[in-house]
């Protein structure tokens, strides 16, 4: 009986306990959700795009990407100069102060620079800076980068290496991996006040900001909670525990905008839809994949206008190169395939393939998309097995050189620029296994291109390299995403051209 | 309304049976400090018209007539409060059959005790342990203070019924009724929980309602006697004369069926045969697995015994629960593997004979009508099943055979597509008959085969083996904790005690003279009438 | 009543009305007759086989046929929808309606095929164990409690993950993952049986260790068995379920409720036909089979108070004065 | 009684060592373990600098018992994907795992017991129907699908709790329940079954006989008897809540362990999903010993 009393009181006392009252304008509070977890405040050790959303918010880099024209604007930096191919001074801005109140210098970037490189653990981080031969220091605000080879991207990186406090992460080979995880020195807007891994953060603005692109925030606290659950976070936002969600489908934004709860807002994203064809027959020599006729046939058979409006809506269109048009060096003028079921047919009896061939799709995100399009390829007579799953399942048989087409998609991490996902995909097929085409050209055209400076020369080898990909059809490029994004009606929030949230910019109604 | 208790015209039915009452116009007239017996068979309602009494009647059974007064009261007219209140463990007490159950197992003794106390009388803990603890002493248990503490299952059987006893008793009640209180129990103890039951009638000076199916029992305890069937009173009155003058059939066979087990038989000659079976020094271990709380129990079942067993003859080994005289009933038909010695049946040691060899030397008959057929088969196929795992090409003769062997045990043809469900105990019992005897072994093992069976059922089966004996000519080993179906059956006898043979011999001069104490211990607590 | 009809039609014999002449199908079938329960769950279950075999062919709609101009219409009771689509259709324009009566085969098959799995597994260690005790009882023992404490839904998972889903890979691993019950069961009736007279005489009368597994405990432990098995299903369509919304079950297209249910997890609050109408079917479907299950333990158990006899026929004028004892 | 604890304490490493075994062999063999350290962008000398880096080339048995041994020396392993030691990792999460499975046994007790007694003591009624109504149904609500109902039903429609989160125990009410609600069937019909045999049984009418009745009869006489079989079920049901149930932590953003299990195995964090395996099957077993004991405790013919 004595168990019972106890049990009894305790719910008694779980009851009673104080119950927190919503955050909101009133004290100035925003909340948003994310729906994977925070697990690490230091930007260098996380991967997803919540980290980077964090990580400008917390942190700040040398340069920074402007919503507007899509460019690298200085921000840490106050100018640069491109001294040669391979050589680049940075004069950065004065009076910068950590969030501890100290000063940043250029001893702090030449460390941080130094950390990156040597760091062996953080190899994701340490492969972003491979184009730097060395980093010194030519002023107590300037410093100089010297690179191994000329590098395109080289802005998009030093956007990515957040700066740290001199020391702050320790020594040369005595690395604290940890020293920044669940307490944050940064640099950037907002400061952390607390931080519950996995749960939430909790952020105050940084008084001593120094504006930069970023601008100064509007809003005083701002808390980031880590709910998993789309269907929780909509509850969430309805009653008012939250003011912001993202990553929120066409379906569910419209039918919150019209409840009148929130504004729903879809714009457009970097990220695009692609399918990966086993064009160079890794899974198996002489499979239908590997016969143009069939990829271009597949090509044909897929709706991707359907689609891109009715599946993903706002901005999404169809696309037919391999990167996203609104990017550098997307080059559009390839080789289109238009919707045309009955060429597709054509192509396939042509190809031997009259009754069409069965074929496992992989895909592991948009199941909704991947369903269309099988049933897509269905009617054309190329019965798709879907292998819907979780990416480590893909990642492992496309490792293991199983997987003749996949459905992928990618978000370029708010990097305006063709390299991001060419150098992913169209890597020498020795060293990565994303690249099925089997065709050399392409990963000469493709990542030659990052390996210049000037900016004609990569626009013209990458307009080589989509042409030869659109005309061999080693991709079926389906659609450039949409991002939707529900706020409350107690807050402005404005969407930018690249998809990518910038919370920052937030106001109160 | 001068009588302490007089119940009229009670009629119980259970519903669902087409008002057909399980209990049919009983009445029960009883003086203060009277003592009544009540006798029937299982399924006679006998226990029923208490439970009525007592209002413990199962929930689905329906009163439809009759009125019970007690003390001058009319009970239909006390509703359920005052009655639990008032009545029920204060004026009339009760104690049960299975003193294993009858105890709450979770509960102290001394908790038991005192609550009824309590519960009655308005009074203190310190009052009421004073008082559990002189009834202890009046049931003649000893270490009171110890047993207090003490849990049920920490008592042996008659311990139990004697803490029963003392609760009923705790209220002075002016009533007990005693429902079968010693069948659960040992021959030697039944006979002092019984002389302790008299004693504390005379002692409380109430009166006594003795319930069981043993009229030997009955006539020893009681002064009236009703004697009942199928929930009828069949004849009711003085205990001597409905003994020694029944009017009614039934109780006329019911007498009978008694002094039938109880005839003084002529000493047997014996035949010098050949020996069919050779124990020797056989013993049997059984280790009880180790449980939270307690280690390793290793129990000496048996215990280094020899004997033989002669063609022709019945044996009879006889002992209460726990003297082993399963266990070795079971070795004998090769069912346990002895941990020592061996078993000769015409000199083959019988765990080295071949199964279907076995099968047609020795056969065995289990105690438990209602376990001993596969309630899945037909009662042909079980009877049939050993010829068709023994004979397999019988074919046509097998029906025959089988039909032939149900004759001879006394069931009808009609049987043979039955199921066990649909079958009596008794008749249950015969088809385990003819399943052992189809086979047409030498020996035959009954183990208790008749103690589940009413009286009258027992005889018949008696007489069944019996008859089966002398036109098979099979070798009976019985065994039994009854003398008297002893008696009725066997030649020779052979006690046991705690794994070993205590006394064996001849069945009449063993019985009439016993040497042993423990088998005189056993022959006084017989009950003739 | 229905029941009665048919079952007295079936077996006339069954509804004598002397009770000790019955034979066992007989009072299993007097005492379902009077189940509530148990006629209640097999009348549901029977009507949603028919459904699910039938119900497609009906009406007429592929569950796979996509449109999506028609994308998320609601269904017939919603304002805006149409007899086209009676419960409306989902994300990529295929008719719900279709999809749910589809999935009834996917659910009774992946039920009954994982319970069929997890039962030949549990009754083989089980009636090893009970009857051959000693090292075989232990080591089974073993395989329980290593079983009973492994972390299901993770190791399923882990094991999708590692062969890739499929009906036949799901099946495998729920029913893989769910033999304690039948191997309990079995294993304790087997210990009962194996000590009762009927299995010592068959020993006595020659049978070897396979006949009376097979004679005489096997059938004497079917009754349990069965029960558990319709739990079973119960339990292992649920499971299925879970493993579909986690989405590690069935692959999409096929349409497994669990499936559906993922999939209009997050339309929630503004399409909530999409969880609520495979939800309810779900639901419906275990529901009846554990009626059916909860309704066949009570007939087979042998201390069960069901009446065997359909109406207590007591004129209440016999009832004179009701002095029985009621409890409380 | 030291003896019996210590065998059984044998029995459970022996199981939570074969299961550990088990489970590593199936991760290792799911999830190319250089491959997730390494990342999904890493080209293919990264992987192969990983595996040897890591020691992933050696045979999976010495890998098995390097592990085993940090295990054994405390050393739970560092997780890939959480940049964290897998102890500090387990740590952090298991006061929300612990907290909910408290809540939610105690949610099972106050719905299962009373509702139990009460259908036992008025059997067939309208009561009894009712709880059997509860358990059948509570027994075919997905849980995931019981999560999302009652959002809308408690959190949204009527807004008492709130959606999600972990802060205060307010928070853990609605999970509590639908985590709890999966456990009523089976408590509940143990307790009803428990006491209608108590009720019937011989004891209990050697009580009636002495006059006891009512609720003394239930409270005095029947309670503990009932409640012995229903002590132990609770217990090794606390044990599987202590596994932390995946899908409500999920659902109601619950920070615990079986959101970690599945965000871990999502991520092909080996090492922490191999400590999660480990510390559910083994809080699976302690709880069924205890159990064990405290049901042998509680009922004296088990002691001594």
């Amino acid at each position: 009986m004595r168990i019972f009393k106890i049990f009894i009181l305790t719910i008694l006392l779980f009851s009673f306990s104080p119950y927190q009252a919503f955050a909101d304008k009133s004290d100035d509070t925003l909340v948003i959700a994310f729906s994977r977890e925070i697990t690490n405040l230091d930007y260098h050790y996380g991967t997803k795009t919540e980290y980077l959303i964090l990580g400008d918010m917390i942190d700040d880099s040398l340069f920074y990407v402007e919503n507007e024209n899509l460019t690298y604007a200085p921000s840490l930096a106050s100018d640069f100069n491109v001294v040669d191919d391979v050589t680049l001074d940075v004069n950065l801005r004065q009076g910068v102060k950590f969030h501890d109140g100290s000063e940043m210098t250029s001893d702090d970037v030449v460390y941080t620079y130094n950390f990156i490189v040597t760091n062996e653990k953080n190899r994701r981080h340490k492969k972003l800076v491979s184009w730097l031969k060395s980093i010194e220091k030519t002023g107590k605000y300037s410093v100089r980068f010297n690179l191994n080879s000329p590098y395109a991207n080289l802005f998009n990186d030093l956007y990515r290496i957040k700066i740290r406090k001199n020391g702050i992460m320790g020594t040369d080979g005595n690395w604290d991996d940890n020293a920044q995880a669940t307490s944050l020195n940064g640099l950037g807007p907002y400061k952390v006040v607390s931080f519950d891994p996995g749960v939430e953060v909790v952020l105050e603005r940084n008084e001593n900001y120094f504006g930069g692109p970023k601008g100064n925030p509007a809003i005083k606290n701002l808390i980031i909670r880590s709910i998993p659950d789309m269907g929780t976070q909509q509850a969430e936002l309805m009653s008012g525990g939250i003011h912001w969600m993202y990553n929120v489908k066409k379906d569910v934004g419209e039918a919150m905008a019209k409840t009148g709860k929130a504004d729903y807002q879809i714009g457009p994203s970097l990220r695009i839809g692609f399918l990966v064809l086993d064009a160079g027959g890794y899974s198996g020599e002489g499979n239908p994949i590997t016969k143009l006729d069939v990829r271009r046939a597949m090509n044909h058979a897929i709706n991707r206008e359907s689609i891109a409006k009715n599946l993903i809506g706002g901005p999404a269109k169809a696309i037919h190169t391999a990167c996203n048009p609104v990017v550098f060096g997307c080059f559009q003028d390839v080789m289109k395939y238009d919707y045309n079921p009955e060429k597709a047919k054509s192509l396939l009896a042509s190809a031997g393939y009259p009754n069409g061939f069965d074929l496992d799709l992989w895909s592991y995100r948009d199941k909704e998309a991947a369903q269309a399009m099988a049933d897509d390829l269905g009617k054309v007579g190329i019965k798709i097995n879907l292998r819907h799953g979780k990416l480590a399942g893909l990642n492992k048989a496309r490792k293991e050189r199983q997987i003749r087409a996949y459905f992928g998609t990618w978000g370029s991490s708010a990097s305006p620029d063709t390299a991001t996902i060419s150098n992913i995909h169209w890597r020498d097929p020795n060293k990565g296994d994303r690249n099925l085409s089997g065709d050399p050209k392409v990963n000469e055209l493709m990542l030659g291109a990052e390996q210049t400076l000037d900016i004609d020369e990569r626009k013209i080898l990458y307009a080589e390299g989509l042409k030869l990909i659109a005309e061999q059809a080693y991709w079926v490029p389906l659609w450039s995403y949409s991002e939707g994004v529900l706020s409350s009606k107690d807050i402005n929030f404005k969407q930018d051209a690249d998809g990518y949230p910038r919370i920052w910019n937030i106001t109160w109604n | 309304m001068n009588n302490f208790l007089e119940i009229k015209n009670l009629s119980i039915a259970f519903p669902g049976n087409h008002l057909v009452n399980t209990l049919n116009n009983f009445n029960l007239k009883l003086e203060k400090n009277g003592s009544l017996g009540i006798v029937g068979e299982s399924g006679s309602g006998k226990t029923l018209s208490m439970l009525a009494l007592t209002r413990l009647l199962p929930k689905q059974a329906i009163v439809s007539s009759g009125s019970i007064d007690f003390l001058n009261h009319n009970l239909s007219e006390i509703d359920n409060l005052n009655f639990y209140r008032n009545f029920s463990g204060k004026k009339i007490s009760m104690i049960f059959q299975e003193p294993m159950t009858a105890l709450n197992p979770v509960y102290t003794i001394g908790r038991q005790l005192m609550h009824t106390y309590m519960y009655h009388n308005k009074v203190g803990k310190k009052e009421a342990h004073h008082k559990s603890l002189e009834m202890l002493s009046s049931v003649k248990l000893s270490d009171n203070l110890e047993r207090m503490k003490q849990y049920p299952h920490q008592l042996s059987g008659g311990q139990r019924q004697r803490v029963m006893i003392a609760m009923a008793l705790i209220n002075n009640p002016s009533l007990l009724i005693a429902d079968e209180p010693t069948t659960a129990l040992d021959v030697t103890v039944q006979k002092e929980i019984i002389n302790l039951i008299q004693e504390l009638k005379e002692k409380f000076g109430m009166a006594l309602i003795f319930i069981s199916h043993d009229l030997g029992v009955v006539s020893q305890v009681s002064k009236n006697i009703i004697v009942m069937k199928r929930g009828d009173i069949i004849e009711t009155g003085k205990t001597y004369n409905v003994l020694n003058k029944p009017k009614k059939l039934y109780t006329k066979t019911l007498i009978s069926c008694l002094k039938n087990l109880n005839t003084k038989r002529k000493k047997n000659q014996r035949q010098k045969n050949n020996k069919i079976i050779e124990v020797k020094n056989l013993s049997k271990i059984y280790k009880l697995p180790s449980k939270l709380f307690s280690a390793k129990k290793i129990i000496n079942a048996v215990n280094d015994i020899n004997f033989s067993v002669y063609e022709g003859e019945t044996l009879s080994i006889i002992g209460e629960s726990g003297s082993g005289k399963s266990t070795v009933a079971k070795m004998l038909n090769g069912l346990l593997t002895p941990d020592r010695g061996e078993i000769l049946i015409s000199n083959k040691d019988v765990n080295k004979l071949d199964t279907n060899e076995r099968a047609e030397m020795i056969q065995p008959v289990f105690q438990d009508p209602y376990s001993t057929l596969n309630p899945n088969h037909t009662i042909g196929y079980i009877i049939a099943r050993p010829l068709i795992l023994n004979k397999p090409f019988l074919f046509d003769e097998l029906r025959n055979l089988v039909l032939k062997t149900m004759d001879l045990v006394g069931l009808d043809k009609g049987f043979y597509y039955r199921f066990p469900n649909q079958l009596s105990g008794g008749q249950r019992q015969r088809v385990a008959i003819a399943r052992a005897i189809i086979l047409e072994p030498k020996i035959l093992i009954c183990d208790e085969p008749t103690s589940s069976l009413d009286v009258t059922i027992q005889e018949q089966i008696l007489q069944l083996l019996k008859n089966l004996k002398q036109k098979l000519g099979i070798t009976i080993i019985l065994i039994s904790h009854d003398i008297s179906v002893v008696k009725y059956l066997s030649e020779r006898i052979l006690v046991m005690l705690d794994g070993e043979i205590v006394e064996t011999g001849d069945t009449i001069s063993t019985l009439q003279n016993p040497k042993k104490e423990y088998t005189k211990k056993l022959m006084s607590a017989v009950y003739e009438i | 009543m229905i029941f009665e009809l048919i079952a007295k039609r079936l077996y006339p014999q069954a509804f004598s009305n002397n009770l000790s002449e019955l034979e066992p199908k007989h009072i299993f079938l007097r005492k379902s007759i009077n189940h509530l329960g148990f006629k209640f769950g097999l009348t549901m279950l029977l009507i949603i086989v028919f459904l699910g075999i039938f119900g497609p062919y009906i009406i007429g709609i592929s569950p796979y046929e996509q449109d999506l101009t028609k994308r998320l219409l609601p269904p017939i009771w919603v304002e805006g929808g149409n007899w086209e689509h009676i419960f409306g259709t989902d994300g990529n324009g295929r008719d719900y309606l279709a999809r749910i009566l589809y999935g009834t085969r996917i659910s009774l098959t992946i039920g009954f095929g994982a319970a069929f799995v997890g039962m030949i597994i549990g009754i083989t260690l089980g009636i090893l164990a009970g009857y051959f005790g000693g090292w075989v009882d232990q080591l089974v023992n073993y395989l329980l409690t290593c079983q009973l404490a492994l972390p299901g839904l993770l190791l399923a998972m882990t094991v999708v993950f590692l062969i890739g889903p499929s009906i036949t890979v799901v099946i495998l691993v729920i029913g893989v993952l769910h033999w304690t019950l039948f191997l309990v069961v079995s294993r304790s009736a087997t210990q009962r049986i194996r000590n009762l007279d009927y299995v010592l005489a068959a020993n006595a009368i020659g049978a070897s260790k396979y006949q009376i597994i097979f004679s005489d405990i096997i059938p004497n432990i079917l009754n349990q068995i069965i029960v558990i098995f319709t739990l079973e299903v119960g339990i292992a369509i649920l499971s299925e379920a879970s493993l579909s919304f986690l989405g590690v079950g069935i692959q999409p297209p096929t349409p497994s409720w669990g499936l559906l249910i993922a999939e209009g997890r997050e339309a929630l609050f503004f399409q909530p036909w999409l969880i609520i109408l495979p939800g309810i079917a779900l639901f419906l479907l275990v529901v009846s089979i554990n009626m059916l299950g909860d309704g066949l333990r009570d007939i087979t158990d042998p201390n069960s108070k069901i009446e065997i006899q359909s109406k207590v026929e007591m004129p209440l004028s016999n009832l004179k004065k009701n002095i029985n004892s009621k409890k409380n | 009684m030291l003896r019996f604890i210590a065998g059984r304490l044998i029995v459970v490493i022996a199981v939570a060592i074969t299961l550990s075994f088990i489970t590593f062999f199936l991760l290792n063999y799911a999830i190319d373990p250089a491959q997730a350290v390494a990342g999904e962008e890493a080209l293919f000398e990264e992987i192969e600098q990983v595996r040897i880096q890591y020691g992933f080339d050696r045979p999976i048995l010495e890998r098995y018992f390097e592990w085993a041994s940090g295990v054994m020396r405390g050393n739970f392993g560092e997780s890939y994907y959480w940049n964290k030691s897998v102890y500090l990792l387990v740590l952090e999460r298991a006061p929300e795992t612990i907290t909910l499975a408290l809540m939610s046994v105690s949610v099972t007790i106050i719905i299962a017991i009373p509702l139990g007694i009460l259908a036992a003591l008025n059997p067939n009624s309208i009561i009894d129907r009712f709880a059997l109504g509860i358990a059948v149904a509570a027994q075919a609500v997905p849980n995931f699908w019981l999560g999302l109902l009652m959002i809308i039903l408690f959190a949204l429609t009527f807004p008492i709790f709130p959606v999600s989160g972990d802060k205060t125990y307010f928070h853990f009410v609605l999970p509590a329940i639908v985590l709890g609600a999966s456990s009523v069937p089976p408590v509940m019909r143990l307790m009803r079954t428990g006491l209608l045999d108590v009720v019937d049984s011989d004891y209990i009418r050697t009580a009636r006989s002495n006059g006891f009745y009512g609720w003394n009869l239930t409270i005095n006489h029947s309670m503990r008897n009932a409640v012995l079989p229903v002590v132990s079920v609770l217990a090794v049901q606390l044990g599987h809540k202590f596994g932390g149930s995946v899908i409500t932590e999920s659902v109601f953003a619950i920070n615990g362990l079986g959101r970690l299990a599945l965000e871990s195995i999502l991520g092909t964090d080996i090492p922490t999903v191999q400590i999660l395996v480990f510390i559910f099957a083994f809080m699976f077993l302690i709880f069924n010993l205890f159990a064990d004991i405290l049901n042998a405790y509680l009922d004296p013919r088990l002691r001594k």
